[in-house]
C-alpha cells in the first residue's frame, strides 16, 4: 500500500533521506536499522575529496536553515571502499548523489560510482557551479543541464536522476530539457539561495556568504514547482523541500511526487523518518486511500 | 544517545541571563563522562518549526539516582531561541537528544595529580562535572573563573566546594580583575581542562605548552550526531588522514592543538 | 539620524508599509498617525477596476503565507478621486504601485496616477503576466522589463522605482536591464511563487491554485539579492520580504537596502511600522551608529 | 479597536477538541454588539513566527463588570495554531486584536419579538452573547443548535436558562437527528440569525425568505481590518457600487442574501 516502483528503485515505502542530510547512513544507522527506509541517498561525491568552506557552514532562519557545507565529502574512491561496502550490506537501496565543477569530473564520478553493486541509481546534483563557463551553475541553464545529462547517462550503469536547483526562472523548461536528454528521473527541490548577515559582525554569517536555505520555509515552493512540473513531464519525481511528517509525504504526493525524500527535518528529529513511514499507512487509512500510488498528482488530475 | 522528553524537575535564572535547568529522564544513565552535552529541541509543542534547530547545551552535572541532570545556559535576549526556553516551567517536558560527544577525559589525570580548571563564561557549567569527577578521584582541583562583570557570574560556592576557586571579571566588579589567563603562573597543575569562548582556549594553548590540556569547543550545528558536517574544524596536522573533526561527534573536547581554533 | 533621501522619496525614517498589505492607508489610519511613517506604498493600480481571484485567496505556511488576491483595487480613475485625496490631506509621502496586463495598461496608469500631486513616486509592480506575450511575467524576462520600465519611464511624472520579482535565474541581469531603461530605484522583493495543497480537499488551497510567498519565510532569500544586486547597481533599493522588527530592518540595510518596506507583518501586528519605527534610533544608538545611511552595503563593503 | 495582551482567567475543554476561554483586559469595553470578533495570536513569545497569522475567533459572551470576554473555540488538532492555543494557562496572556466587525444588529428585532436563533458547530459560540441580549431586552428566544455528533455538543444548559434550545445531532446520538433546517417550521419567530457552516446558512437564505434574517459567515483572512482583501464576498447585487464586501470589517454578520454565499 505504500511500495512505490521508481526507475533502478523498488522501494517498500516511499520515504528516504535527502542527499547531504544523512551523510552516508553511518550515524543514523547507529539509532535504527537503515532497513526500515525505502531509500538512502547519500552525500554527495565528487571525483576528487573535498574539505567544503569554513565554518560557520549553517545558520538558522525562521521555519528553516540556510547551509554551506561546500560538499566536504572523501572523494569517489573513498566513498567506494570506506562507505558503500557498509551499504552493500544492508537490503536498502542507495541513490547515489554526484557533484563537480566540471563535465569530465561528473562522467568520471558516474561511471565509478554507478558500477558499484550497493548503488542503485545515480543523482546528479547540478546546483553546483560550472567552473568552465564563469561558475554559472549547471542547473540554470537547460541547455548545459541536458548536455551534462546526457553525458552522465551514457556512462551510468544505473538509472539516472537529475536534482533540481530551484533558482530559476522556468522550471519546467529545465525539467523538460533533461528529461529530453534522457534523465530517468528527477529530484526536487535542492535549496533555495539566502543569505543571513549578523548584526554584531556586520557581515554574513556563514563563511561562504550565501547558502541554500532549505526546511519547512522552502515546501510552498518545491509544491509548485513539483505541482508543475508533474504535468509536463512523464518521469517520476522524488519530492523534497522542507517534509517534517507524513501530511506533508502526501501532500508532496497530491502535487505530483511519487517519492519523498526528508532533508533538514532529520536534524530537528534524527528519528524522523522511520516515524513518518509508521504514520504514512494510519494516515491513509484514515484518508480511505488503499495504495499511495492513487495520490500522486491528485491535486491536478481531473 | 536517546531522544528523550525530559521533564523539568527546576528552573531558575541564577546571574543575569544566565538560567539554570534541571532535567529528569533515562538519559542520565547513559552519560559516561563529564563535558558532553545535549541537544535541545527549543519548540517542543506541535511540530512547531521556529526555532526549527536545537541548540547545544553543555550537561553541567548529572546525578544518576535521581535520573537528574543539570543544563546552565545563557538567554540570548529577544529573538532568541533560548530566550523562548527560558519559558519552560517545572512539569513541562522539554525534548532532548543525548548524551552527544566526548567528553573531557577524567582518566587522563594520573591521581593523585593537580589539576586546574579553567572556565569563561558560559563555558564554565560542563566544568563543573568535570571537577565532581576529578574530586571523586582524588584529584586536587583549583578553578579559574572568568566572567565578563559581576551580574555574570554563577556557581562560585558550588566550584569552592570542590577546591579553590578564583573568580575573575574583565571589568573588576567583582573577585580579580583581568582574564583567566594572568593567573596562570600562580598556580601549580600537572594537566588542565578548559572551556570557554575561542580567544581564551587560544591563549591557553600558546601558554600551556608543557602538560597536558583539554579544550572543549563551540561550533554551530545542526544534527549534533555527525551527519551533516556543519561543525568540522581543521586538524592541525596537514598529514591527518581525515583533515578535519567533527565538534559534535569527535568533540567537543579535543587535545590541545589538535584541531585548529 | 534615520533619515534617508531618495529619488522623490524625502523620507524621515525608512520604514514605509509594502504595496498590498496596506490598502489606501485608510484602515491603518484610523489606528495611528500615518504621518509618523517613512511613507505609504499605495495598493497596485489597475487601469480600469479588478474584483481579483476567488476566495481562499491567502493560506499560512511555516513562517509565511502565501496570497492571490488578484490586484483587487477599484482602477486608477476611483483610486485618483477617492483615495489619493486623502492621502493628500497627509503630510507622508506616497509611493504608488502600479500593475497592468499589457505595457499599454501600464503607461495609461502611470499617466494618470504620477500626475496627482499626492503622489511623490511610482512602483512598477512587474510581476504580472503579461497577456500580450503568453502570460509570461514582465518580471522574468530582463528585455521586456527594460522596454517596460523605459516607456513608464517617458511618460511619468515621478521618478519610477521597479518593484523585481524573486522568481528569477539571475536577479542581477533583471536590475542592470531595469537600472539601464532609466529606473530610478528598485523595490526587491516580490513574493517568491508557492502553492499548498488542502489534505481533505486534496486540491490547492488557494483559489488561484499558486500564490505569492510573503514573510519571514523568504527574508533570506531578500537579503541573498538585495546583497546580490546592490553591488552592481548605482540607483537605490526599497528592501521587503519578511520584515518584523528593527533588527531585520538592519539588516537589511548592511545587505544593502536604503530603505524598507513591511508587508505581511502588519497582518500580525497592525502596529508593526510605527513600533519598529521607534525601535529603530535606540537599536542605531546601541550599535554606536549615528547615521543609518552609513550601514547601507556594509556586510560587502570593505 | 485596540492590541491588547490579555489575561487568561479560565481555560477548560468544555466539549471534543471545544475549548472556553476566558480572557480579562480593556478590550472588552469596546465589545458594541454581539457577534463581533476577536483577531488571536497564537505565537504570542519572543517575536515566533509560526504560526504566523493570527486566527479569528467570534466574541462568545463579555462582562464589561469584570472585564472579561469568553472565547469558545475548536482546536484543530496536530500541527494547527489552534492547538497551540490549548496549552495556554491561567495568568497566562494572549495578544488579541479587537473587538473586530460587524456583530448581529440586536435592535432590529422590533421588540416585543420573537427571535429565533440557529447555530451550527463552531458558529454556536456568539449566538450565545446575542442570545443575551435579546433576552435582556425582553424578546422571546428560541435556539435550534447542530452538532456532528453528542460528544460535540456545547453550552446546551446556558442556552437553556435564555429560552427555549432544541439541540441536534447529525448523527443522531443526542438531541434530535438531523439538521437544523429539519426544524424550521415548527418554530415560530420574526427575526432569525444564524452562524456555522456555509451550506447551511445557505440552506437557511433559501428557506426563511418573509422574514428578516442576518447570518455570521467565515472566510480565511489576513488583517482582519479591511486591508488586506483576503476575505471578500460578493455582492449578490451585480449593480452595487462596490460589488464586494470584506467579511472582516463590512461583516462578519449581513443581512441574508446581501452576500454570495
Ligand atoms: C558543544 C556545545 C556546548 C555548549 N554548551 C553551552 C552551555 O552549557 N551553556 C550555554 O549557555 N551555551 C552553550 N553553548 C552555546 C549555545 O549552543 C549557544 O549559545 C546557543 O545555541 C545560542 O542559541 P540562541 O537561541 O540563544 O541564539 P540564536 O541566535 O537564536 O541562534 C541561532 C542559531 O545559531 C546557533 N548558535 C548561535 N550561537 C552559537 C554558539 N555560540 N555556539 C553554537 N551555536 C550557536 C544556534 O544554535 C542556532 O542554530 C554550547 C555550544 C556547543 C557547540
Ligand atoms: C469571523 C470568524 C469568527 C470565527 N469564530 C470562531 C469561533 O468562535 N470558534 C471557532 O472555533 N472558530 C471560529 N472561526 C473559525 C476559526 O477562525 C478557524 O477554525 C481557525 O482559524 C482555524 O485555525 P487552526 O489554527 O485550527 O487551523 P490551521 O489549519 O492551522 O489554519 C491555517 C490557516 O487557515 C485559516 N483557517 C483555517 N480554517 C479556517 C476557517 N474555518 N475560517 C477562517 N480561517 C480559517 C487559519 O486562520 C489560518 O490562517 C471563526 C472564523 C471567522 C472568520
Ligand atoms: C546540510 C545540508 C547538506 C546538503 N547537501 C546536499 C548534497 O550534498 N547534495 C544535494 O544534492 N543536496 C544537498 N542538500 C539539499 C537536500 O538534499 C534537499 O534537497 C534540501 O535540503 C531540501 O530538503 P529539506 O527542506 O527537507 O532539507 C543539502 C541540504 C542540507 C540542509
Ligand atoms: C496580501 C498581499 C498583497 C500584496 N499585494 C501587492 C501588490 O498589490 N503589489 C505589489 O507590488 N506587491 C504586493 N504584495 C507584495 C508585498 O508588497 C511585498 O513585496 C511582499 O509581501 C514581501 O514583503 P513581506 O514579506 O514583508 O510581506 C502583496 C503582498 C501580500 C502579502
Ligand atoms: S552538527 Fe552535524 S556533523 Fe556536527
Ligand atoms: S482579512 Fe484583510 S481585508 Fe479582511
Amino acid at each position: 500500500m505504500i511500495e512505490v516502483h521508481l526507475p533502478g528503485l523498488d522501494l517498500k515505502n516511499p520515504v528516504m533521506p535527502a542527499s547531504g542530510c544523512f551523510a552516508f547512513g553511518a550515524e543514523y544507522g547507529a539509532l535504527y536499522d537503515l532497513n526500515e527506509l525505502g531509500a538512502v541517498t547519500i552525500k554527495a561525491a565528487t571525483l576528487q575529496p573535498r574539505f567544503g568552506n569554513s565554518t560557520p557552514r549553517v545558520a538558522e532562519t525562521p521555519s528553516g536553515m540556510l547551509n554551506a557545507i561546500g560538499l566536504q565529502n572523501p572523494g569517489a574512491d573513498q566513498i567506494i571502499k570506506n562507505e558503500l561496502p557498509r551499504l552493500e550490506k544492508q537490503k536498502v537501496p542507495v541513490l547515489a548523489n554526484i557533484a563537480g565543477s566540471e563535465v569530465d569530473d561528473y562522467i568520471a564520478t558516474a561511471k565509478k560510482i554507478s558500477r558499484h553493486p550497493a548503488v542503485n541509481a545515480l543523482e546528479l546534483n547540478i546546483s553546483c557551479p560550472n567552473v568552465k563557463h564563469g561558475g554559472i551553475q549547471f542547473g540554470t541553464v537547460p541547455e548545459v543541464a541536458a548536455e551534462l545529462t546526457y553525458k552522465v547517462k551514457a556512462v551510468s550503469e544505473k538509472p539516472v536522476y537529475v536534482k533540481l536547483s530551484p533558482n530559476v526562472t522556468d522550471i519546467v523548461a529545465m525539467a523538460k530539457a533533461v528529461e529530453a536528454a534522457g534523465a530517468d528521473g528527477l529530484s526536487m527541490i535542492n535549496t533555495l539561495l539566502g543569505m543571513r548577515i549578523d548584526l554584531h559582525t556586520q557581515k554574513p554569517v556563514l563563511a561562504n556568504l550565501t547558502g541554500g536555505l532549505s526546511g519547512p520555509a522552502i515546501k510552498p515552493v518545491a509544491i509548485r514547482m513539483i505541482y508543475e512540473v508533474s504535468q509536463k513531464v512523464t518521469i517520476p519525481i522524488i519530492g523534497m523541500g522542507g517534509i517534517q511528517n507524513a501530511d506533508d509525504v502526501i501532500e508532496f504526493f497530491l502535487a505530483g511526487a511519487s517519492a519523498v525524500a526528508v532533508g533538514t527535518a532529520n536534524f530537528v528529529d534524527p528519528f524522523v523518518c522511520p516515524k513518518i513511514i509508521k504514520e504514512l499507512p494510519e494516515k491513509l487509512n484514515t484518508m480511505g486511500v488503499t495504495d499511495i500510488n492513487e495520490l500522486i498528482g491528485r491535486s491536478w488530475k481531473k | 544517545m536517546i531522544q528523550e522528553d525530559m521533564r523539568v524537575m527546576a528552573h531558575e535564572e541564577i546571574a543575569d541571563h544566565i538560567f539554570e535547568l534541571k532535567l529528569q529522564g533515562q538519559m542520565v544513565q547513559q552519560i559516561t563522562e563529564p563535558g558532553q552535552f545535549v541537544h535541545v529541541r527549543i519548540s517542543g509543542k506541535t511540530d512547531a518549526v521556529a526555532p526549527l534547530l536545537r541548540r547545544p547545551i553543555s550537561i553541567c552535572s548529572a546525578d544518576v539516582k535521581s535520573r537528574t541532570l543539570t543544563l546552565i545556559y545563557r538567554s540570548g535576549g529577544l529573538r532568541t531561541g533560548t530566550e523562548l526556553l527560558t519559558h519552560t516551567r517545572t512539569g513541562d517536558t522539554v525534548d532532548v537528544l543525548g548524551p552527544l560527544g566526548h567528553g573531557f577525559p577524567v582518566s587522563e589525570a594520573p591521581a593523585p595529580a593537580r589539576a586546574l580548571i579553567i572556565g569563561g563564561g558560559v563555558g564554565v557549567p560542563p566544568l563543573y562535572g568535570l571537577s565532581q569527577a576529578l574530586a571523586k578521584r582524588g584529584i586536587q582541583v583549583t578553578h579559574v573563573l572568568g566572567f565578563r562583570s559581576a551580574k555574570d557570574v554563577f556557581y562560585q560556592t558550588n566550584f569552592e566546594e570542590l577546591g579553590k576557586t578564583f573568580v575573575m571579571t574583565e571589568d573588576g566588579t567583582y573577585g580579580r580583575c583581568g582574564r583567566v589567563t594572568d593567573l596562570l603562573e600562580t598556580v601549580p597543575f600537572d594537566i588542565a581542562y578548559a572551556c570557554g569562548p575561542t580567544p581564551m582556549l587560544r591563549a591557553l594553548e600558546q601558554t600551556i605548552t608543557d602538560k597536558p590540556l583539554f579544550v572543549s569547543l563551540e561550533q554551530r550545528m545542526a544534527c549534533g550526531i555527525g551527519a551533516c558536517m556543519a561543525c568540522v574544524t581543521q586538524t592541525t596536522d596537514p598529514n591527518d588522514a581525515k583533515g578535519y573533526r567533527r565538534v559534535c561527534c569527535d568533540g567537543p573536547v579535543f587535545k590541545a592543538r589538535e584541531v585548529e581554533l
